[in-house]
């Protein structure tokens, strides 16, 4: 038996067995989430893979609950590519997002600038299974920073400035390389050559270390985030608006839309605050506090729950 | 069928695929009731003359006729369940009690399990074995006592015919001769028809009715009696694989 | 599918393959971390297996080794990564540590199977211990050694795509970013490089195993035996 | 440490999830791969390729197996089917090889008796092959269960979360307490599966377990 024959039987064999677990996986009745999500009553909320954004969806989740509304929460999905399909296919039914991005990713050349452009041309472009409910006041976005000494010793202060710094190398996360104020923003935008560093902890720890110890020059954080603070990073400055407002809001499919959900969402829209994220934010990150804590918490203080 | 025919080898060869010629045109019958000792060294196709009958072996050519019957036209798995088969080591199988392996062929054939195993207590006793053993299994017996069971199982089904290939070859002198005397007890009590095959003359010459002596390659050098062998050797080859059994018989 | 001319186009366009993200870098990188990871689990797993093969002693090394393979791949990356920080380091380290099983214990198999009784010999007639192992168990244990180092480098190279869940080379980083924007077309090309290199491996050092044992006799005889 | 007090509903939530995620594959890769070995031995061409199936099908790796099965099983993403399918392709993959060796081992003489004896290719296969490949067919079990209770927690890239929820959570936060509480968990799972599968083992096969007793010869 050549072992060149072999391997071809091996292969049809290997593609035989693929082929039947893969025919009767689709046909497979134990669909234990699906039957959770076909029943009408129950909305399920899912959550980005950072921290901010898992705490944002308990809390809609326990606001919900308290207003006798059963939510199911599906945490740490992805990327904003990987849950927009998930909303998209039914598995889930509301995701915290932001405006800015949220705008950017449905309509790419849009000029809106200023937060109120930016809600009302989202809502144009949003596709017609989804809509989204109150923008709040609370803004958290993304933001290009260098260490005190960096800026001091390059005399950077402003994203521009970089354009004539070669070998720079930013560390964000990997849908960065894509993002109209990522990778292809800075060179379109500013005519800044970076190199994506791609760190899977959502501005987090890593990052932070990485822009500290010198590995990269430039960290992407989010502006929410007390480690800006803490390591008195230099947020650069973003004259060109490349990075537009960002404001917390509920992206929800009309399907799992109603009167009840939007008003209990919206009271809780009403009251978020920046100030807030940074508090909450800081709990998880240096008290190690867990999302549903930090949300019930927030609930409680606003007597929203 | 005809009574009084037993087992019939009518110039059967069998050639192995790898050109090994086991059997080379032999005929021989094997009387009812009564035992047929096949002894030979290795390599005389004793036990592929033996596996004919259950049809584990299919001859190349020449016939083998059972009670006067072709057993090419019969359906192998009735024939084998209604032939007592004997291996050396036993041929126990090690996942079942001693108690199920011998109801297996009996469960085969249909009869109730419950029932199977009440007549499988009273073979432990007619093998001379005690009762306390039937739950143990076969790695907890002794070789002798595997014999035993192996020799109660191929009897469970009461068959007609009864295989045994070297069943006593793997135990010591002195458990042999007791398995030895037990079969002769037996047989004077059933009166099965036996095909025996071992290596060693004494022992065909203590069991069987007849021998049919084998030389290497798998022809027949001589069948008869033991007296007939000892004192009439059809050729030189006999008379030395007899003197070389009795020798020992003499000092024993 | 159209997912499928997709990936024929991702795989076919010259420009994927050049620059510091493109397949080639990519494809030498995921090839140098693995050859570094086969050489390190090498050097550590296979004296180690000879001690143990050999003398018989501290035997409870290899279930605890083996007990390795119950951990979880990402949970090691994201434990190390905060430990040994960015770089090569902590994912180098996971990548040993679930390479040294299959090669430790078929190394140690392959010495164990040499007969008490023939290293008993030889030790009578006056071979020192250096001697029994370099002269009869390596050459006995050689065939088992190769097959560990087969099974353990296609599993390697399978596991380095999950490694770059870290700031790392290599082909997973198709994958990782691939997932984070939904590119089909670059995961599945990724995924065909992968499945290709390490069917390409197995072929390789299938042949070589062939041809050091058509060569040296004395292993022919023992596989035979 | 009262991370681990506070948070203990949750740990014992994902590691629920994470039992039930891999109780599935187990049992339905074993159920497959068992007869698929069986038939695939019978057969001289394709006994000699079950090795090559084996390392192709470990050799696709996970993500892309994951991101795909949706688009092949047209479930949602999120559904945890899509990872029960890869757990059970990677739980063949590996049962095919070690059920393959398993029934070679049988001991010829055996299978010969059973033939003997009339035994029909079915009752052969259920009451003497099966039986008799236990012990081997059961490490290739336990193997099979460690490494898909280890291969769970890549289904957290993907939204499917188990255990590996705590390893994603941990880095983000550089919080290796709660990493660390992550793999340990896993690791008891595993240690768990496996002592049930030892124990069945056991009690399913007594004859692997009782060795000669003193020889008692009836004679």
């Amino acid at each position: 038996m050549s072992s060149f024959g072999r391997k071809l039987i091996g292969g049809v064999l290997a593609g035989v067995v693929m082929m039947g677990t893969v025919g009767c996986g689709s046909s497979n009745p134990l669909d234990s989430s699906s039957s959770q999500e076909s029943d009408a009553s129950t909305i399920t909320i899912g959550s980005a893979n950072f921290a901010e954004s898992e705490i944002l969806a308990n809390m809609y989740v326990q606001a919900l609950a308290s207003h006798g509304i059963h939510a199911a929460l599906k945490p740490d999905i992805g990327a904003r590519d990987v849950y927009i399909a998930a909303l998209k296919d039914g598995s889930i039914d509301l995701v915290p997002e932001y405006t800015g991005n949220l705008l950017q990713y449905f309509d790419k050349d849009s000029t809106a600038h200023s937060a109120s452009d930016v809600y009302s041309e989202l809502k144009k472009a949003l596709p017609s299974k989804f809509a989204v409910l109150d923008q709040a006041k609370a803004e958290d976005s993304d933001s290009l920073n260098v260490t005190k000494s960096y800026s001091e010793q390059h005399h950077v202060t402003s994203i521009g400035d970089l354009s004539k710094i070669n070998g720079l190398k930013i560390a964000a996360a990997p849908e960065f390389a894509t993002r109209p104020y990522g990778i292809t923003g800075l060179k379109q935008q500013y005519g800044v050559d970076a190199t994506l560093i791609p760190i899977n902890d959502g501005g987090g720890a890593t990052t932070i270390k990485a822009l500290l110890n010198g590995t990269v020059q430039m960290a992407n954080i989010n502006t929410t985030s007390p480690s800006i603070k803490t390591n008195n990073l230099v947020t650069l400055k973003d004259p060109l608006q490349m990075i537009l407002p960002q404001r917390v809001i509920p992206l929800i499919s009309k399907s799992a839309e109603s009167d009840k959900v939007t008003s209990v969402l919206n009271e809780v829209q009403s009251k978020l605050t920046t100030q807030d994220l940074m508090t909450m934010n800081g709990e998880s990150i240096n008290d190690k506090e867990s999302a549903s804590a930090i949300a019930k918490h927030w609930l409680q203080t606003y007597k929203l729950v | 069928m005809e009574h009084g025919l037993g087992i019939a080898w009518k110039s059967v060869s069998k050639t192995y695929n790898d050109g090994t010629v086991a059997v080379n045109n032999v005929s021989v019958t094997a009387d009812e009731h009564r035992t047929l000792a096949l002894v030979g060294s290795s390599g005389s196709g004793k036990t592929t003359l033996l596996q004919m009958v259950n049809r584990m072996v299919t001859p190349n050519s020449g016939t083998v006729l059972i009670q006067g019957q072709d057993n090419q036209g019969m359906n192998p798995v009735t024939l084998r369940r209604s032939i007592g088969y004997v291996l050396q080591n036993g041929g126990l199988l090690p996942n079942k009690t001693v108690l199920d392996n011998i109801a297996t062929v009996p469960v085969l054939q249909g009869t109730r399990r419950k029932d199977a195993r009440v007549h499988a207590l009273e073979l432990l006793d007619e093998v001379g074995l005690e009762k306390s053993i039937q739950n143990r299994y076969p790695s907890e017996l002794s070789g002798g006592q595997q014999q035993r069971v192996g020799v109660a199982r191929a009897l469970a089904a009461n068959p007609e015919i009864l295989l045994m290939d070297e069943p006593f070859a793997a135990v010591d002198p002195i458990v042999r001769r007791n398995l030895q005397d037990e079969l002769l007890r037996l047989q004077s009590e059933i009166g099965k028809t036996i095909v025996f095959v071992t290596h060693d003359i004494d022992e065909a010459f203590y069991l069987g009715d007849k021998v049919a002596l084998l030389r290497p390659g798998g022809t027949l050098a001589q069948v008869g009696t033991a007296r007939e062998l000892i004192d009439h050797p059809a050729d030189s080859f006999v008379a030395s694989f007899i003197n070389a059994g009795c020798l020992r018989s003499e000092l024993q | 599918m159209n997912v499928f001319s997709q990936t024929l186009l991702w795989l076919g366009d010259a420009s994927n393959w050049e620059g510091t993200g493109g397949i080639s870098v990519r494809l030498v990188q995921h090839m140098q971390y693995s050859l570094a990871t086969l050489a390190i689990t090498c050097v550590i797993a296979i004296p180690l297996a000879c001690y143990i093969g050999h003398f018989g002693r501290a035997l409870f090394v290899i279930p605890v080794i083996n007990a390795l393979r119950a951990l979880p791949t990402l949970g090691m990356l994201s434990a190390l990564a905060l430990i040994f920080g960015l770089g090569i380091s902590a994912p180098m380290i996971v990548m040993v540590m679930f390479a040294i099983p299959p090669v430790l214990a078929a190394t140690y198999s392959g010495i164990a199977n040499v007969s008490q009784t023939t290293t008993h010999a030889m030790r009578a007639i006056g071979f020192s211990e250096w001697q029994i192992l370099w002269n009869v168990e390596l050459p006995t244990a050689f065939p088992a050694i190769l097959g560990g180092i087969r099974s353990a480098f296609t599993q390697i190279i399978a596991t380095w795509t999950v490694a770059a869940f870290l700031p790392v080379g290599g082909l997973g980083r198709f994958l990782i970013d691939g997932l984070a924007i939904r590119d089909y077309s670059q995961m599945l090309g990724a995924s065909f490089l992968v499945i290709g290199l390490s069917i390409a491996v197995d072929v390789l050092m299938l042949i070589v195993q062939n041809t050091i044992e058509r060569h040296s006799r004395y292993s022919q005889l023992t596989t035979q035996s | 440490m009262n991370w681990l007090i506070l948070n203990c509903a949750q740990i014992l939530h994902y590691a629920l999830q994470h039992m039930l995620l891999s109780v599935f594959p187990i049992l339905l890769g074993t159920l497959v791969a068992v007869p698929l070995a069986r038939l695939a031995n019978g057969f001289r061409l394709t006994r000699s390729s079950i090795y090559v199936a084996s390392s192709v099908l470990y050799a696709i790796p996970s993500l892309p197996l994951l991101i795909f099965l949706p688009a092949l099983l047209r479930t949602k993403i999120l559904n945890p089917v899509n990872i029960e399918v890869a757990l059970t392709i990677y739980a063949i993959a590996i049962m095919l090889t070690s059920a393959s060796h398993a029934f070679l081992s049988i001991d010829p003489s055996v299978i010969h008796a059973a033939d003997a004896m009339g035994f029909g290719a079915w009752k052969k296969f259920f009451q003497v092959e099966l039986p008799l490949a236990g012990s081997q067919l059961l490490a290739g079990i336990r193997v099979v269960s460690v490494s898909t209770i280890s291969l769970v927690t890549v289904g957290s890239l993907i939204g499917v979360n188990s255990l590996g929820f705590f390893f994603l959570e941990g880095y983000q936060r550089d919080f290796p307490l709660e990493i660390w509480v992550g793999i340990a968990a896993t690791a008891l799972i595993a240690l768990l599966f496996d002592q049930i599968l030892a124990i069945c083992g056991r009690v399913l096969m007594p004859w692997n377990h009782r060795r000669v007793t003193r020889e008692r010869s009836a004679a």
